[in-house]
């Protein structure tokens, strides 16, 4: 030991600076998942990395990956809105009526995503209102919202008989013949919606809320405000990824929705988002969504039968998450060492 | 004294990643003792219980039981030594009723079920010795602050240690709660029970102490007979600095010759009743009253958490009760929260997140973006006006608790309120950072801020502030100032809401109208 | 050469689509083909296309599937548009350029419809009938309903109550028909539109003394049981081994001639089965009850017993031209 | 009044100490709710009240309702399991199997009780060894639970065919005509869970982990074999939950057990457990169940169809909740001012 440790730092100081620089972002694990999955395919069914397959997953993601972008914004404020699939639908049936009625179909579009958001503040005013949280208030109005859309599209798919609207040609699109532009309009949205998240007071204020509502009301948060908000994001959010359906698919079916929450919520934890609140990850729970569509794809290149599907996805995911959970226990302890290295 | 200390340990240390916790720390007990362990916040007193309680395994260092060593790498393995602790930061069940909590996993089991009745039989007689009269089936979330301090000590003094461990058992009771406490203590080493004692009160040190052991970052640097000892000595010992002032001076004001103001006529709401005063900038007021007695509904309603039934009140900004907390943030009245766990933290944030609450959260004028950039600035700025020990990126959790407390003060800070409502804003921190937050307290109001400050404390309000109003059940019983805020008629006006040496019947009756 | 067809189906675990999945499972083996198979719960459409393109990305030659909305036709006819022949099986989107094997809905249901009116007494019949639709929305189901009201119309004293939603799910299903019974307990019969209702009704009718007329549909081992038993007086059946087995078949041939399929209608044949008759419809020889409860459970006696069925399908017939597809719909 | 009361308590002024005697029970909102909501319904529809129609909806619930109660326990110590339908079925179609492979009925429900308890120690052991979320892992053991019982089902209902045996009568049997014996023993499964959630030592340590887990470990209490236990007695009543369902229906359909999880979530939390852990109520959770059959059976005598069926379920759920909430807000503004008027 040198003479210079006899004087014992200042305890509880920091003992090295922040190095800036390059952080291994969190995502790692799942990332590290992902590829792996992608690889193991890849290698033995070669065609499953062709460009285009791979262009054609990334679309599979778009419309309940959008969701699951809303989703993290819930989650990292302590919420789960269960109503998300008949937003969805309800608005993509929305959006169709008009297009049927004659409207600009860019025009509907418009609307239904304006309609999405008026789904989400009705959401919003009971949560808030009633103080009630917003599991409960969506466990409601998940059947309202379906019931609704059921009534007016009378349990029959809305087409719009008119397709020669650029609305239809540009969302089903795929620029260089493999692109599509829907899942560009996705990863757009879930670049914005990152920023928004960790570079906004929006998004400061949802982690806040989600972190302790308590001490964020104490701090002068409108806690009531940013819980309507965020509802009202969800609504849009879904609003937008109905329309878009709407515009690739050329339709929208009556039941188309019923079965989104589920895998909406499972992405997002998959991808590391707590439930917990405060914290949400946007790009883990893109990268969730994706290893759900990879899962699904990879089961039928290695032609896995439907009797031995549903297991091994469920066996995958489990793989998955434990080794996303691993690489974090990893990560700590690796961290722990250095630092203790440091001293040494 | 003749045989092995009760208890002792040598070479501790704990890190934290890059945070030195412990490093050489040693402490011998002896047997049927109270014990202080003193030093500034982040010294390490806390992580040193906790590796005695088993619920931190220190990286080295052995601890000795009656002269054989131990080790002790769980909460059980420490129970089955006698020791039990009670934590600094409550570890209590807040959805659990006190019973659950008083009980926890040692419930009274009677033909495979649990005995509530002999729950509540067992542990009555403590209650009522440690003055908690509360309905042991409401659950402890509803219990106020204090309560729940004393929740978390029955805890611990039903199981009956032989080492009992305080780690700032009293930070939120006030004067006639804590000299109950004593008596409880002091009632425990007749018994022949030691005691580890932790706390930054140190007059109340040297009230219940047999040794004291002084520490300062992460090491003891002296361990002394109380009677050997003055706090000044001790004070140095601590932070090793000369003592100044414990009080600063008032400092000359800079606002000119307008004073503001905020008036209250007749404000009622909570258990408040017609309650009226006035409080000028430039000026610290006071607010004592017990527990329950109204003064954190009386907060409340200033900073627009709870409304008022009735009554007028002039803010300097020329407005009324603001609506909400943040109308009260964003017209630059803060306050800070006697519970900061609960209500001042985001615990599972960084620092530098937590002290951009107010700035970014409350306020929706200026840039709609959150910069970290901006944000870790603002941190620094805190961590250096205050000496907050810890990074920027540092989870509020993972702070002693007098650097806790130091974040909330520091993210009001940030935008330079004009009314400061304090409510007890000195808990659980260490005495030179009390003189800073004195001194701070002291600049607010210089610089022409209104401040209203609630304690449990008697001295800091006695030697801080300029009038102190004194609140009983729910109505202003009376207003003191220069001679007249004395301990003792502060006292006897919380207690009995009468001035003291008051006519006797006057009492009467208002014990027949209680 | 090596023949791997892509199968998709709209439920998972079901068995009335295990059924059409065993057929499927007979023609790929009769033909020397790979079958993979895939299932999406719930009907969702979106999901299902999706398997679909996963398979036409994989490599895979042919691909038969049923069509559970029409959110699914522009994606599907890409994918034709693409080389990759299509056949739809059991639920069909008519904007979908591929040939549709199934039964004729509205047509079945006007079967059932007739069927439980006969019983009731004809014309004259009187009283309360109570249809339920498991899934309001599916436009197969929409169009057995419409059948069924329309049978039921020839006799003016029948009052229909309804459809109500009785949910899929075993559970529910069951509690739905005996909320609906206790609300109506003067129903002369109740009908049913999916595979469990049978089942569902005819439990409920042995525990109130066998009082209405169950009718409804698929020839599930349970739903033959309860006709068995007397609780269930009719189960529709839709020929699930022919819906099957058509597809890969026309799927194959198509494949291995090189042709284009066109889009059409293959009538897969309705069945109708009361204790006293079992017509397994498509011209196949009548079975005694006992025999087609054992063909229900058992895939590889279902094999045999459509040999006489599937002798029938010529390169020549696969390759002409199938009715139009409004014929579904007659 | 006494000269002792001169002396104010010390503290305890926030709650006043306990008058024994009859509380108010917490599950009061919920109550009003189920009752006035049958009130309306048999006021309307007297039929509704005949009492073969109530023990029919009584039993109706029996089997979501006792995967209810097992959830209960599951929110009280802050998780959620995903699995239950699964575990459900899996369960059943193993005992069912085991009939079918001449094992006696009895037996064979027995078997498949312990079935289901380990189908629940596989996600507890998964959950406890990678310390992950229970939610996360039956993320992943659903579709594998799912994928397995398929495998073993065929895709086919289960039809134990000699159903002579007593066990196939005494469960679908019903007491004096009408009162279903499978509901009795729902009833007596939620009284004694009951009392284990609130007077038994495992029920303490349950809620106490799911209130504050830090603290727990500091007790002393092993949570992590707390919730092992938790998941394990949740698979537990899914397995006896299904072998009853096989014993009731005479079979097991494949699929049976899909679409449960919901249902059974939104039964625990109108009964009013609250998703943040520390704190249960069974006979919420079947008062929920109830609520859902009752809206369900209200629509039908009504004669609401399915068109506007969905939206009148949703929209009851709201005002159900609402209504709960409501009551609440005012017992504690009743106890506030209570308090309050102290000094009055
Ligand atoms: N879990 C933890 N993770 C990281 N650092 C920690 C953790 N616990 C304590 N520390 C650090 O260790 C140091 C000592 O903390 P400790 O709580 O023992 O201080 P203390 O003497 O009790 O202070 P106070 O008087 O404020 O309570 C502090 O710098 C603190 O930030
Ligand atoms: N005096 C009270 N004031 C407020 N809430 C109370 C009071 N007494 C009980 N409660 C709440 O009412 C509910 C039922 O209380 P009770 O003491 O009967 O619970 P319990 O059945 O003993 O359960 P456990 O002891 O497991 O919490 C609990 O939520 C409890 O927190
Ligand atoms: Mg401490
Ligand atoms: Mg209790």
């Amino acid at each position: 030991m040198s003479k210079t440790d006899l004087i014992p730092p200042l305890a509880g100081s920091a003992v090295h600076p922040a190095r800036r620089g390059f952080r291994i972002p969190e995502e790692i694990g799942v990332i590290i998942a992902l590829v792996g999955m992608m690889a193991i395919i890849g290698f033995a069914r070669p065609r499953f990395l062709n460009p285009i397959n791979l262009f054609s997953l990334l679309g599979n993601t778009t419309f309940l990956g959008m969701l699951a972008i809303g989703m993290v914004f819930l989650l990292a404020i302590r919420e789960i809105d269960l109503s998300v699939g008949w937003m969805f639908n309800f608005s993509a049936v929305f959006a169709a009526l008009l297009m049927v009625a004659g409207i600009d179909p860019w025009l509907a579009a418009f609307a239904g995503v304006l309609f999405g958001a008026g789904l989400g503040l009705i959401n919003g005013l009971i949560a808030v209102t009633l103080r009630l949280p917003a599991i409960i208030v969506t466990l409601g109005t998940y059947s309202m919202f379906q019931g609704l859309s059921l009534v007016v599209n009378k349990g029959r798919a809305i087409v719009p008989a008119d397709q020669s609207s650029s609305f239809f040609s540009v969302i089903s699109d795929k620029l260089f013949g493999i692109v599509p532009v829907a899942a560009l309009v996705f990863i757009a949205l879930a670049l914005a919606m990152h920023v928004v998240l960790h570079r906004t007071r929006f998004g400061y204020r949802v982690q806040a809320v989600g972190s302790n509502p308590e001490a964020a009301a104490h701090a002068g948060i409108p806690t009531a405000w940013v819980r309507l908000q965020t509802l009202v994001l969800m609504g849009a959010i879904c609003g937008l990824s109905g329309v878009m359906y709407v515009g690739f698919r050329g339709a929208i079916d009556p039941n188309e929705g019923s079965d989104f929450v589920l895998v909406v919520i499972a992405a997002v934890i998959i991808g590391g988002t707590p439930l917990s609140g405060g914290h949400g990850t946007i790009i883990g729970a893109v990268i969730g969504m994706m290893i759900i569509q990879v899962i699904s794809s990879g089961l039928i290149f290695f032609g896995i039968d439907a009797t031995w599907s549903t297991f091994v996805t469920g066996a995958v995911t489990v793989l998955a998450v434990s080794l996303d959970r691993l690489i974090k226990f990893q990560r700590t302890r690796r961290i722990e060492r250095s630092k203790e290295n440091f001293h040494a | 004294m003749s045989g092995p200390p009760m208890i002792s340990v040598r070479n501790l240390a704990k890190r934290y990643g890059g945070v030195v916790a412990l490093q050489d720390m040693s402490l011998s007990v002896e047997r049927g003792t109270i014990h202080a362990v003193v030093g500034e916040n982040g010294a390490g007193k806390s992580t040193l219980m906790k590796v005695l309680a088993g619920v931190v395994r220190p990286d080295s260092g052995a601890i000795e039981l009656d002269g054989h060593a131990v080790t002790i790498d769980n909460p059980n393995a420490a129970r089955q030594h006698g020791i039990g602790m009670v934590y600094q930061e409550l570890s209590l069940f807040p959805e659990r009723s006190v019973l659950a909590n008083l009980f926890v996993n040692r419930e009274p089991v009677r033909n495979g079920l649990i005995s509530k009745r002999e729950m509540e039989a067992r542990s009555r007689y403590l209650l009522r010795q440690l003055g908690l009269h509360v309905d042991v089936h409401a659950p402890v979330s509803r219990l106020s602050i204090g309560e729940r301090q004393l929740v978390e000590l029955a805890r611990v003094l039903l199981e009956h240690p032989r080492l009992l461990i305080l780690d700032e058992p009293n930070s939120a009771l006030n004067q006639r709660e804590t000299e109950r406490l004593f008596t409880v203590l002091k009632g425990l080493r007749a018994n022949g029970i030691t005691m580890l004692y932790v706390s930054h009160r140190l007059e109340e040190v040297f009230a219940i102490s047999d040794r004291v052991t002084i520490t300062r970052n992460g090491r003891d640097v002296l361990t002394k007979d109380r009677s050997e000892l003055t706090i000044p000595q001790v004070i140095e010992g601590m932070i090793g600095q000369q003592r100044e002032a414990l009080f600063p001076p008032p400092l000359p004001s800079t606002v000119g010759a307008t004073r503001p103001q905020m008036t209250v006529k007749g404000l009622a709401g909570g258990r408040l009743a017609d309650v009226s005063f006035t409080a000028r900038s430039g000026e610290i007021v006071g607010l004592a009253g017990l527990e329950g007695s109204g003064v954190a509904d009386l907060l409340d309603m200033l900073f627009g958490m709870r409304k008022a039934r009735g009554g007028e009140v002039h803010f300097p900004d020329g407005s009324g009760l603001p609506k909400s907390a943040t109308e009260a943030a964003r017209r630059n009245v803060c306050l800070v929260p006697a519970d900061r766990r609960r209500n001042g933290l985001m615990l599972d944030k960084s620092i530098l997140f937590n002290i951009s609450n107010v700035v970014v959260g409350a306020r929706d004028w200026g840039t709609p973006w959150y910069s970290p950039k901006t944000a870790l600035g603002r941190a620094n700025r805190q961590i250096d006006a205050l000496r907050i020990k810890g990074l920027p990126h540092a989870l509020a959790n993972s702070l002693s608790g007098g650097n806790q407390q130091k974040v909330v003060i520091g993210k009001w800070l940030e935008i330079g309120p004009q009314v400061f409502l304090l409510d007890d804003p000195t808990r659980g921190v260490d005495i030179g950072a009390k003189r800073e937050i004195y001194a701070l307290i002291r600049e607010m109001s210089a610089n022409g801020g209104i401040v209203l400050f609630s304690s449990t404390e008697l001295p800091e309000l006695i030697g801080l502030c300029d009038r102190i109003l004194v609140i009983y059940q729910g109505r202003l019983a009376g207003q003191l100032s220069g001679t007249e805020m004395n301990s003792q008629t502060v006292l006897h006006l919380t207690n009995t809401g009468e001035m003291p040496g008051a006519n006797r019947n006057k009492q009467a009756r208002q014990g027949d109208m209680a | 050469e090596d023949i791997t067809i892509g199968f998709v189906a709209h439920a998972q675990g079901d068995p009335f689509v295990q059924q059409i999945q065993d057929g499927a499972q007979a023609a790929a083996t009769d033909l020397g083909a790979k079958l993979v198979v895939a299932q999406q719960a719930g009907g969702a459409p979106e999901g299902q296309l999706k398997l679909v393109q996963n398979f036409a990305n994989s490599g895979a030659q042919g691909i038969a599937t049923s069509v559970p909305g029409e959110s699914m036709a522009k994606g599907l006819n890409e994918i034709i548009g693409g080389g990759v022949p299509i056949v739809q099986f059991n639920l069909l989107s008519i904007a979908v350029n591929a040939p549709y094997v199934g039964e004729k809905s509205v047509e079945s249901g006007r079967i059932l419809g007739r069927m439980v009116v006969d019983k009731l007494g004809g014309a004259s019949a009187k009283g309360t009938v109570i249809l339920g639709n498991c899934f309001p929305g599916f436009p197969v189901l929409e169009n057995r309903a419409k059948g069924v009201e329309e049978s039921l119309k020839k006799a003016p004293g029948l009052k229909v109550l309804g459809p109500f939603d009785v949910k899929v799910s075993a559970v529910d299903n069951y509690n739905r028909w005996e909320q609906l019974y206790g609300a109506n307990p003067e129903a002369v019969a109740l009908i049913g539109l999916c595979a469990p209702d049978v089942t569902s009704l005819g439990k409920l009718n042995a525990a109130n003394g066998d009082k209405f007329v169950a009718g409804g549909y698929d020839l599930t081992e349970l739903n033959l049981k309860a006709v068995k038993e007397g609780h269930a007086y009719v189960t529709i059946g839709q020929s699930a081994f022919v819906q099957g087995y058509l597809p890969v078949a026309l799927l194959v041939n198509a494949i291995k001639g090189g042709k284009k399929l066109s889009a059409g209608f293959y009538n897969a044949g309705s069945q109708i089965v009361t204790a006293d008759k079992v017509d397994m419809g498509n011209g196949l020889p009548s079975v005694s009850f006992d025999e087609a409860q054992k063909l229900a459970a058992d895939p590889a006696a279902t094999a045999a017993y459509y040999k006489a069925w599937t002798k029938t399908l010529t390169a020549d017939m696969l390759s002409a031209t199938p009715k139009p597809i409004s014929a579904e719909s007659e």
